[in-house]
């Protein structure tokens, strides 16, 4: 993990921040992610987590500072297909079943070598549940068919906005095991966090928010 | 192009630098509306001869197309102004293309109501969907669309984003206001006046209105000027310069 | 790893779209049922004297038409953005325009394209003549498109607001108001035996020009309606 | 601890459901500019001959509100479903029926008056004879709650649905038939200075029925809409 | 906490389960609560929790078994404003303040003796979000807002499906100690959880779904 430290860093931040309305929503940031590391942003509701990644996602506009991607200043269309973006919304849509959800991301991001839906969903604990309507799923099944994207999409840069909210432990180790593999191969992620769960220990790096 | 034009424009467009600047203009810019409006209402309603064919009805004029070239002119300004904002996300164009709005869309319903009392002598109906009159109309309701999502969004910002992008989209009916009685045959009078040669209309009437239109242009910059201020000013509320001058009126 | 390649993309939304709507076909279903209530009551409300509803047939089935299009307008990107996949549609390593071109297509497949079908039943209920009738679908073919395109670029300015029915209703009329101009006047045309393509070759002008614009437009529209 | 009076509940449920809408004015605005639009429309798809749109004037004013209001019909319970305040609301320890009553009230009071208020005008701009209005006012004024009564009971039956649209659409028509024949048909009369108070008294007396009865049914089809 | 045991329990289920297409959704359950008692519902994703919870509200219809409250079969419009039921979806209306929605609530249910909004809200760490409409609150801030309610609101059994979701560590802290002050002043509480974080310690009896 320390392999790529001195490299060009996938992202990179300095004194960033959000305005809405002319004022920072967070505070400015300086963070750097290279890739094969992992991130965690941790903060309190409503300290600006949320914010950050749609800011880093390229949903939101820069407001001050600076914002890098693999040393380059970090515009819309970079990166194209490189970067995936967990919300609070899961972007499935409820009438589809997961199968067809996954057909529809794959579809627009393309496909990792060597993976396939069934075996996808099968990883995240949804065998049985491949043909069902989200909308019938659980609220846990439905964060599950969102991390199967995971496995699927060709992205190095996940940014996972709470992740492991409504999971069971068999769902939070899932999700570990994910993040572990993406890193090992050469992956970066930034994840949020409210610090209650287990987050992949002390190998992560960690991006405090002041509200 | 790319680095010196947004270089001039962030100098310009900073916000004290242009409070100040409109500041001392704005009383200059009236006092010319005033006076050239004076002139040219005088030199229209008293010194020009009535027409041979309409008589006095025609005087209207004198309102109804100095304010029709505002309605156009106006929207022009918006409409780059627009997009100087979307590109180099300068905060004073944003402000400018919004404070502008209201201007041209008061311009654009004066020329509807005037060219409407003037319809009613001259073609016996108040509206008729002909494509001047509807695409000025239309125009009308591209004025109150920006105007209307500036102030929808939440975010004055993102608002002003919006609306500046509607502005741009709009800005295709301009010249099909300008151009549609040369393109369609329609009821509405063809252009009389021509910057470039000669003017079909004769001198004693021309002068006043020309006068006239500089009158609404000196108008539209100190009516500008002085909403873009206040603007400036409620946006900027939590920067340095405004508390600098809230203590200075303070202080008076 | 391997991107995928645009036509998958555009096969990927444009089925998407179509499956979601074969799933609540009920809701495809509604403008032309709206359509088909609006030429059941008429007769009703006029008392069926045949001369009158023929002069009036034209106009009605257009303007209702149009009007069923509207309504299943607003809710073009709304369940998109609520439950985040329009976010995920512009993270798509895709050109927005082409994939939001790819949506419109599939929103006029599924809304004017019924009414389409049944818009010569509808003229038939109102007796309008059939020789008539091409012109009609003619004109619709041309105007619906192009209220589509158009529409979708305004539903995607007011996407972030929250009182967007009476402004997409404010900027729309004045769109409106042209095609149905136009598009009534070919069917008039028609009607009294006068040549009607004039009005049918400048629908055609406009909808040429819309579609290339169009969805380039809708793009950046949804991207400041996001930015916030 | 107290529980809340009934009184107080439905002041609640009231002020709640009148807040929200202004707080959305824009969505109410939009039935009513929806009805503008028709009734602009119009006179250019017919051309502006007077005494055809004096003609058909009342009836296009009738079904233009009556559609408007099938408009906003549809949302009457979708948002309190999918952000789970019809949960809050079915737990509450009022009767359920009279609670219901009062989003019915308020729906009406801010989708149908308004529409009420501008159909002056609509029938204004459509040349309907002045001293006919009283008359289309209070058919109108009879009309319109029925529809929302009605509407309310099918709209909460067809909410555990996926294919609501459809359904609605095609159980609303044959109520929305009598409506619209006795309202024309009050209308028609005074049109032509003959007696209308006997359509007029028929559909006073069906709406005292459906005040009645369909918040109770309203009740009923919503606890079965939930119960999955 | 044992007071009440002797006492006619608030809830009894015996062999309860729920019919979804004549499948039962859980096994049958047999469980009890008293006054002054807390319970906390486990298991994985997909195994019923939050159908569970749905049931006991009185939201879904009790399938097979029995289930009583204060010891007669309970039906529809007994115990009305005894429960509150706090769901994945938090019943909130986005377009308005988290002080009108407490409003409403107030309105529907009555109020606590002795308890305000502005103080429930202070309490929730809500102060200064007062007015703001809900659909601007972070996702941890929602959930907060419709916490508040329980601040308020008279009942005796509260049904909680996932409180600790999107909160923060002071927001979980608020949860336990909402349900501590209820279970001392009498209540009783229903909680579901996947056990990933900190429940009020073994005080609580559990239940156990088996998916
Ligand atoms: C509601 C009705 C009317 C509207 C909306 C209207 C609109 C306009 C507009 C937009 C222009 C500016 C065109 C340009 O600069 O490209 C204009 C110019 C003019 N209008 Fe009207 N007009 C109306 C009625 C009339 C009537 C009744 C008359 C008199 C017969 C009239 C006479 C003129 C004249 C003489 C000009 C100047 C043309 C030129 O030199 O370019 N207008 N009008
Ligand atoms: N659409 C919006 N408009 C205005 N303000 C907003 C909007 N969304 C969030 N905010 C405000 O911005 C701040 C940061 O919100 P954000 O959602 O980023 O927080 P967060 O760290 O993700 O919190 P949580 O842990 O609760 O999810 C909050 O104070 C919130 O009230
Ligand atoms: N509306 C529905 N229609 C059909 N099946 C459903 C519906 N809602 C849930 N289910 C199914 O019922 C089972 C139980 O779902 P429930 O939501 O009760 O689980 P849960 O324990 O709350 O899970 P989670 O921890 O993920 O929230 C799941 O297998 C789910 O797929
Ligand atoms: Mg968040
Ligand atoms: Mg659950």
């Amino acid at each position: 993990m320390t392999a790529a430290a001195n490299a060009i860093p996938l992202l990179e931040a300095r004194g960033l921040s959000f305005l809405r309305s002319d004022e920072a929503v967070f505070g400015p940031l300086d963070f750097s992610l290279h890739a094969g590391e992992l991130a965690l942003v941790e903060g309190d509701n409503g300290s600006g987590k949320t914010t950050l990644l749609r800011l880093l996602a390229g949903l939101l506009h820069v407001g001050e500072g600076a914002l890098d991607w693999r040393g380059r200043p970090r515009r819309r269309d970079d990166a194209p297909g490189e970067i995936h973006f967990l919300g609070h919304h899961l972007g499935l849509k409820a009438d589809l079943s997961p199968r067809e959800n996954l057909r529809v991301a794959i579809g627009l991001h393309g496909c990792r070598a060597g993976a396939g839906i069934g075996q996808a969903l099968a990883d995240v604990g949804l065998a049985g549940y491949e043909d069902e309507p989200v909308r019938r799923l659980s609220a846990g099944q439905k964060k599950r068919a969102a991390l199967a994207r995971l496995r699927l999409l060709p992205a190095t840069l996940w940014l996972l906005d709470e992740p492991y909210a409504n999971l069971d432990r068999t769902g939070i180790e899932l999700v570990n095991r994910l993040l572990r593999e993406h890193v090992a191969a050469g992956g970066a992620a930034l994840v949020t966090s409210h610090g209650a769960v287990d987050f992949l220990g002390s190998e992560a790096k960690r991006i405090r928010m002041h509200a | 192009m790319s680095d010196w034009i947004p270089l001039w424009l962030h100098k310009l467009g900073s916000p004290p630098v242009f409070y100040r600047f409109a500041g001392a203009l704005r009383p200059w810019m009236l006092a010319l509306a005033l006076l050239l409006g004076a002139v040219a209402l005088y030199g229209g309603l008293v010194l020009a001869p009535a027409d041979y064919q309409q008589g006095d009805a025609y005087r209207i004029i004198f309102i109804h197309v100095p304010s029709a070239w505002m309605s156009l002119f106006i929207y022009g300004v918006m409409a780059v102004a627009s997009f100087i904002a979307l590109v180099w996300r300068i905060k004073l164009a944003e402000v400018v293309a919004m404070e502008s709005a209201p201007v041209g869309a008061c311009f654009t319903f004066i020329t509807l109501v005037t060219g409407s009392l003037w319809g009613k002598p001259m073609w016996g109906t108040w509206w008729t969907w002909d494509a001047r009159l509807t695409s000025e109309l239309v125009l009308l309701f591209l004025y109150l669309g920006v105007i209307g999502l500036y102030h929808a969004f939440e975010d004055r910002r993102q608002g002003a984003r919006a609306a500046a992008f509607l502005a741009i989209v709009g800005i295709i009916n301009v010249p099909i206001v300008h151009f549609s009685v040369n393109w369609w045959n329609t009821l509405h009078q063809g252009s009389t006046v021509r910057i470039l040669g000669p003017s079909k209309m004769s001198g004693d009437m021309l002068w006043p209105l020309l006068t006239m239109m500089a009158a609404t242009k000196f108008y539209y910059l100190a009516s500008l000027f002085g909403r873009i201020r206040a603007d400036l000013l409620a946006m900027e509320s939590g920067k340095d310069w405004v508390r600098q001058i809230a203590a200075r009126e303070e202080a008076r | 790893m391997t991107a995928a390649p645009l036509p998958a993309a555009c096969a990927a939304v444009l089925r998407r779209d179509l499956t979601l709507a074969w799933r609540r076909r009920g809701d495809i279903a509604m403008p032309v049922l709206y359509a088909l209530i609006v030429a059941t009551l008429f007769p009703f409300a006029l008392g069926p004297e045949q001369a009158l509803l023929q002069r009036i047939a034209g106009g009605v089935v257009l303007v209702t038409v149009l009007l069923a299009m509207l309504l299943a307008l607003d809710a073009m990107f709304r369940s998109d953005i609520e439950d985040g996949s329009l976010e995920q549609l512009v993270l798509a390593p895709q050109p927005l325009a082409v994939l939001l071109g790819m949506k419109i297509l599939a929103h006029w497949l599924t809304t004017a394209l019924p009414l389409i079908v049944v818009a010569p039943l509808l003229a038939g209920m109102l007796h309008l003549p059939a020789e008539v009738i091409p012109v009609l679908l003619l004109a619709l073919l041309l105007a619906t498109p192009m209220l589509s395109l158009l529409g979708a670029v305004l539903v995607a300015l007011t996407a972030g607001t929250r009182r967007s029915g009476m402004l997409l209703a404010l900027m729309l009329l004045p769109l409106c108001v042209p095609v149905v101009i136009f598009a009534a006047g070919a069917v008039a045309a028609a009607q009294q035996g006068l040549p009607w393509l004039a009005p049918i070759a400048w629908l055609g002008a406009a909808l040429a020009l819309t579609l290339v614009l169009a969805p380039l437009g809708c793009a950046v529209a949804l991207r400041i309606a996001l930015d916030a």
